[in-house]
């Protein structure tokens, strides 16, 4: 009964969502979803163990035979991510409890429940689709109930960023469909596993097709999540988007669609033969561009949500880079650090959200002095922004240690000059906020201390966020050698 | 040469998507970028079902029950073209009613004049 | 708002009624013959809208409200997760299969009528819906 | 027994959090902030009496980040020194800071810069003296904008780039050293087992990369530019951060990294030290010449400073036994020395607000102990005989000598020369100049701040006297690297 475990968790999650539909009464919508959220964790923790126990899980649905039904593929990768997806939604939900009445209109409540809902499913559904054509469905579901997400709060620039992204992502989804279309043509299956098979013994007469698969993968999923030359969607749908949404939406949606990435590269090309393919050095070349311009973008925002949205674009930098390098201790380091950013990311968002509710604009100027009048939020924030910039024990320290080390490994040694320049340039734009925030006299005077706290039940949801990411660095070892 | 005579579908399907990816980048107007889009989904799906067709073979609708399994074309393309439709359909129709939004609020379709409208505001 | 005149109600009266039965026919026999659940759905959809079209948008109100389309979209996805669930689940653990009837016949598809009825009814009503919303300004 | 170790690091620290957490009144705080001190001082010396070497485990994440803490007699003496001065300033910063209580962030960033300083003396690897190497970068800041004006987070953001840059090149070195060798503890005669001989311009380029990294917090010539603006702070935070902490830890991981990391054959095989000789040599002049001509009291002492850690790196860029011995020794006698002269200043400042030099003519007449105490001070920071000064000279020189390239004792001559270049007409102006004596009113600083000066100029001058105690256990430090 245990291995049925994934399938149940995207079942229940649908059904939750469409039941929703129906109750249109806010208390009781909100209170299934959190059910739904809390037996799905739940559920995912006891995945993770039976994983842990007796390896990876192979669940066929459908018909017995691997060749056609959809087929379920959970490691101790997914397992994991599973799991810290769950917890980082279960948290955002908790923080939208208190605060999506002032963003949203009333009638509008019960829809944003269902997309998160359906969010979550899809995302679930692309982590353990070991089937290409399954996952393509997974990824659309995820795309449109994004989009739904952003048009909630129904304003000029939510409009102009949804269709912006909207557009930007079928391009998206046509150039993976054709990918999986290419494929399919020279493999004649569609379950990864079984075209491993095919590809480890005729990829040599394939070299151009294959060629062409790799670069519509790369280029179709780069875009959907902001690889660096094509990320220009992802500022105006995180910054325009209501808080919650924006959190899942930077922390958890372009993250999956890099994994499918790992999937495709990894899984489905084994490590021999990506290696010989100039597609990886492109990666890096992507993954190393995004690093620096990503950040040195956010140093000119003058936007707070922006300039958060520009670091979650560097931050994919890093984990693009870190599958650019092809290693396997290369792969495991970008999960790690998906890992790790997805918690801290999700903090930060929910903590700017915080900043704009109370201070009611969203300009970086106004933060000035605001660490005398929300001292624990700023505080926690500080924390987020050290695990950015790097500062040991916390896990963004961990993930450029070893991404350096395999950089070494793999004899790039000139590469980590990019990584270190990267975590100053993320230094320059986070720290500002941090000092005007608590110090300087001209910034506090006129401020009472104190005076927009926010009660502690909001912030819980927060402050879990952050005990997990310092857990996550205290754990890393025995996280990294999972994977 | 003789290659591209041979499996015309494919060559026709990715001339196709390289028009309808044209029109997506090039044009300003929301309208046409739609159509843009919905000419590259559709050759994804000729290109996609073109690879089951197998020469002298009829469509897979079992009529009467004699006959065998090997005188059909090979089903699973189409089957999954058939969600590729229906994903198709609603994120054209998703566009579409954002578009109208749009158009309420900026009063112009054309992207351009939009990102003017939005740098003076 | 379009005057309702008469040639139009009359071939109205005779047609509406047809669609609907040609619609219900593609859904029935979905696994039999092309179409099934999405456009025998359509189908079913259009005659709704035209039937707001000719009769205005009460005659359709006291036909089918809005919140009962509401609810049916809501019933008919529930509806499709579970039959689909349970046919998955009936492949691993082999539980009881509804009758498996000889090809050819409309009882012959095991789940897949059940699966095409829901689908159909679905599509039907999300149709009508998008279709009332754009044509009342409410976008 | 091991849990001896965290006490000094930890209780500053706690200690700290509680000001903030509590919020005590003026006196309640000085209470606090006294006795944390003391208390601190004599958990220092126990942990140096403790004769066999413990060490303690804090947190083992993986293998190579742990934090981990091994206190030899370097470290324990490194930590003595720091808890010793910690004492005095912390009473003249109680008086210097003034009555105004809202001193509590001052105070509880001034605690927890303490615990992170002992931290870095006994810290037992490189990843645990980077780990708090790092915190003191974040603890010191608060104190070095503590007057908020405009200029003050001017020289904080100077401040914070510089450390980061250091900050991240010491990560590019330890990356590159951790890929070598999986270990990085600090183990007498280094680490890395076998001589590179495959790859030497790989770990010159690693002690390269250290030597600056660090550099930047030991004010290397490059990047010495933030401690001059740096001296914005309060007096008690240039003082003691400027004069002892922050730029005496970045010399301390100096010496750990040569002599316990690389191990310097390593070094000297690379051929590594020739080059940072140059620059050291560059910056003890550099600093004495700039010192010369600067009118304000605390930048001509910041730049002695800067020439002052020059003879200090002399002692870890010259690999003998008498060099490490001077370079050792001068770094305990400098912290003195200038921890006084800086005391001396700020008690001119804080009374008659007076900060150039031509302003205090005949100060040493109004106030006269504090005068004779910086006299007796700027005396041994010259070097002359029987003052502590010379003696670590004396050694600088002689190890030169067994080197035998002779640029090093002509350039300690000269130097020491332009010390007294831009030492003496304090003093002259201070004494000699302005009206006669018998008119002017004594009125010397409370003894709050004074019995720290004279106590301190006292110990000097007794250093200069008996430094054998000191010598002796350096010398069984040194015994164990060379």
């Amino acid at each position: 009964m245990i291995e049925l475990i994934p399938f149940i968790n995207i079942l229940f999650l649908i059904i939750f969502s469409f039941t929703i539909i129906i109750i249109k009464k806010d208390k009781i919508v909100k209170f299934m979803s959190l059910i739904s959220n809390l037996a799905v964790f739940i559920l995912s923790i006891f995945l993770l163990i039976q994983v842990l126990d007796n390896g990876t899980l192979l669940l066929n649905l459908g018909k017995s035979s691997s060749l056609l039904g959809i087929q379920f593929y959970v490691g101790p990768m997914e397992a994991v991510l599973s799991v810290v997806f769950t917890f980082v939604m279960l948290m955002i939900l908790w923080f939208s409890y208190s605060s999506i009445e002032n963003e949203i209109s009333k009638s509008r409540i019960s829809f944003f429940y269902i997309l998160i809902n359906l969010l979550l499913a899809s995302l679930l559904g692309v982590i353990y689709s070991n089937d290409l054509f399954n996952s393509y469905v997974f990824i659309e579901v995820s795309t449109l109930s994004a989009c739904g997400l952003i048009i909630l709060k129904d304003k000029k620039e939510n409009i102009k960023a949804t269709i912006k992204y909207l557009i930007m992502s079928t391009i998206g989804s046509g150039l993976v469909l054709m990918a999986i279309a290419y494929v399919y043509s020279i493999t004649g299956h569609l379950n990864i596993s079984s075209i491993n098979e095919v590809i480890i013994s005729s990829y040599q007469n394939h070299n151009n097709a294959v060629l062409i698969i790799l670069g519509l993968f790369t280029v179709g999923l780069g875009i959907k999540s902001a690889v660096f030359p094509l990320h220009s969607w992802l500022p105006d749908a995180h910054s325009s988007a209501p808080t919650p949404a924006s959190a899942a939406l930077s922390a958890l949606v372009i993250k999956v669609y890099v994994f499918m990435l790992i999937k495709v590269l990894f899984r489905m090309f084994s490590y021999e033969i990506i290696n010989d393919f100039i597609i990886m050095d492109i990666i890096l070349l992507l993954g190393s561009m995004g690093m620096i311009f990503g950040s040195i973008m956010a140093i000119f925002q003058k936007e707070l949500k922006r300039m958060v949205a520009y670091s979650s674009v560097a931050q994919m930098g890093y984990i693009v880079f870190g599958i650019g390098l092809g290693t396997v201790s290369g792969t495991a380091i970008a999960v790690y650090h998906i890992i790790g950013h997805a918690v801290t990311k999700s903090s930060l968002f929910l903590i700017s959200g915080l900043f704009i509710e109370k201070t009611s604009s969203k300009k970086i100027e106004d933060l000035k002095g605001i660490g005398k009048e929300m001292p624990i939020t700023l505080g926690l924030f500080t924390i987020g922004a050290f695990s950015m910039v790097g500062i040991p024990i916390l896990p963004g320290f961990i993930s450029k240690w070893y991404l350096s080390l395999t950089c070494i490994e793999v004899g790039r040694v000139p590469l980590i000059l990019i990584i270190l320049a990267s975590s100053l340039l993320n230094v320059l734009y986070y720290f500002p906020i941090i000092i005007n925030g608590y110090f300087g006299n001209e910034n506090l005077e006129g401020k009472i201390y104190k005076s927009k706290k926010i009660e502690l039940k909001r912030l819980m949801p927060v402050f879990l966020l952050v005990i997990a990411m310092i857990l996550i660095g205290a754990f890393s070892s025995r996280l990294i050698d999972l994977f | 040469m003789e290659f591209i005579i041979e499996n015309y579908y494919e060559v026709g399907a990715v001339i196709l998507f390289g028009v309808g990816f044209v029109t997506l980048m090039l044009h300003s107007n929301l309208i046409k970028k739609i159509i843009g889009i919905n000419i590259m989904d559709t050759a994804i799906f000729l290109f996609f079902i073109s690879k089951g067709y197998i020469l002298g073979k009829e469509a897979p609708i079992v009529t009467e029950l004699s006959k065998t399994a090997d005188n059909y074309i090979n089903p699973v393309p189409s089957a999954l073209m058939l969600t590729g439709i229906v994903v198709a359909v609603t994120t054209t129709a998703f566009a579409l009613g954002l578009t109208i939004k749009l158009y309420k609020h900026y009063n112009t379709v054309d992207l351009e004049e939009i990102l003017k409208i939005r740098e003076e505001s | 708002m379009i005057e309702k005149d008469m040639i139009l109600k009359q071939i109205g009266k005779i047609i509406i009624p047809l669609v609907q039965l040609f619609g219900i026919y593609i859904i029935i026999n979905g696994h039999l013959s092309p179409g099934g659940g999405f456009s025998g759905g359509a189908v079913l959809g259009t005659s709704f809208i035209i039937m707001n079209l000719i009769y205005g948008e009460k005659f359709v109100e006291k036909f089918i409200s809005k919140k009962f389309f509401y609810k049916l979209i809501g019933f008919s996805i529930i509806f499709y997760a579970f039959v689909k669930a349970y046919s998955f689940l009936s492949d691993i653990y082999n539980l009881p299969h509804p009758i498996v009837g000889e090809p050819g016949n409309v009882f012959s598809g095991g789940f897949i009528l059940y699966l095409n009825i829901a689908l159909g009814i679905l599509v039907a009503s999300v149709f009508y819906i998008i279709f009332s919303i754009f044509i009342k300004k409410e976008v | 027994m091991d849990i001896f170790i965290l006490i000094p690091v930890l209780l500053p620290i706690i200690a700290g959090f509680s000001l903030l957490v509590f919020k005590p009144n003026y006196n309640k705080r000085n209470l606090i902030v006294i006795s944390t001190t003391i208390i601190n001082l004599i958990f220092v010396l126990f942990v140096v009496i403790l004769k066999k070497d413990t060490s303690f485990h804090i947190v083992r994440i993986n293998e190579f980040l742990d934090l981990y803490f091994m206190p030899d007699n370097v470290g324990k003496i490194f930590a003595a020194l720091v808890s010793t001065l910690w004492v005095f300033t912390v009473f003249y910063a109680i008086d210097y800071m003034g009555k105004n209580s809202n001193l509590n962030k001052f105070f509880m960033f001034f605690l927890i810069t303490e615990g992170i300083t002992i931290g870095i003396a006994l810290s037992g690897n490189l990843i645990t003296l980077y780990l708090f190497y790092e915190l003191l970068t974040l603890s010191t800041f608060p104190l070095v904008i503590e007057k908020g004006s405009e200029k003050a987070l001017q020289a904080g953001k100077k401040y914070l780039i510089y450390s980061f840059f250091g900050a991240t090149m010491v990560l590019f070195g330890i990356i590159l050293l951790f890929s070598q060798t999986q270990n990085l503890s600090f183990i007498p005669g280094g680490v890395i087992e076998s001589m590179p001989i495959s790859n030497p311009e790989f770990y010159l380029l690693i002690y390269l990369l250290l030597f600056l990294g660090f550099g930047v917090k030991a004010a290397l010539v490059p990047f010495h530019s933030w401690l001059p603006s740096a001296m914005v702070a309060p007096t008690p935070v240039s003082s003691l951060l400027h004069a002892v902490a922050v730029v005496k830890s970045g010399i301390f991981a100096l010496g750990r990294m040569t002599y316990y990391i690389l191990g310097w054959e390593v070094i000297e095989y690379t051929g590594g030290n020739d080059y940072m000789l140059i620059l050291v040599l560059i910056t003890i002049l550099m600093g004495s010449f700039l010192a010369i001509h600067q009118e304000n009291l605390k930048k001509r002492l910041a730049y002695s400073t800067i020439s002052q850690l020059g003879y200090i790196m002399l002692g870890l860029v010259i690999f003998e036994n008498s060099s490490y011995l001077g370079g050792f020794l001068h770094m305990i006698f400098h912290a003195t020395i200038k921890i006084t002269l800086f005391f001396c200043v700020g008690a001119i400042m804080h009374y008659e607000n007076k900060t150039e030099l031509h302003e205090i003519e005949g100060i040493g007449k109004k106030m006269p102990k504090t005068m004779l105490s910086f006299t007796v001070a700027s005396i041994c920071l010259i070097g002359i005989p029987p003052m502590n000064g010379f003696v670590s000279k004396w050694f600088l020189a002689i190890g030169g000598l067994e080197k035998n390239n002779y640029i090093v004792p002509i350039i300690l001559l000269l130097s020491a020369l332009l010390t007294a270049a831009y030492l003496i007409p304090i003093i002259t102006t201070a004494f000699f100049k302005g009206k006669p004596a018998h008119d002017v009113k004594v009125s010397e600083p409370n003894n709050f701040m004074l019995i720290p000066i004279i106590v301190l100029a006292a110990v000097n001058v007794i250093l200069g006297f008996f430094p054998n105690a000191i010598i002796t256990m350096i010398q069984i430090a040194a015994s164990k690297l060379f």
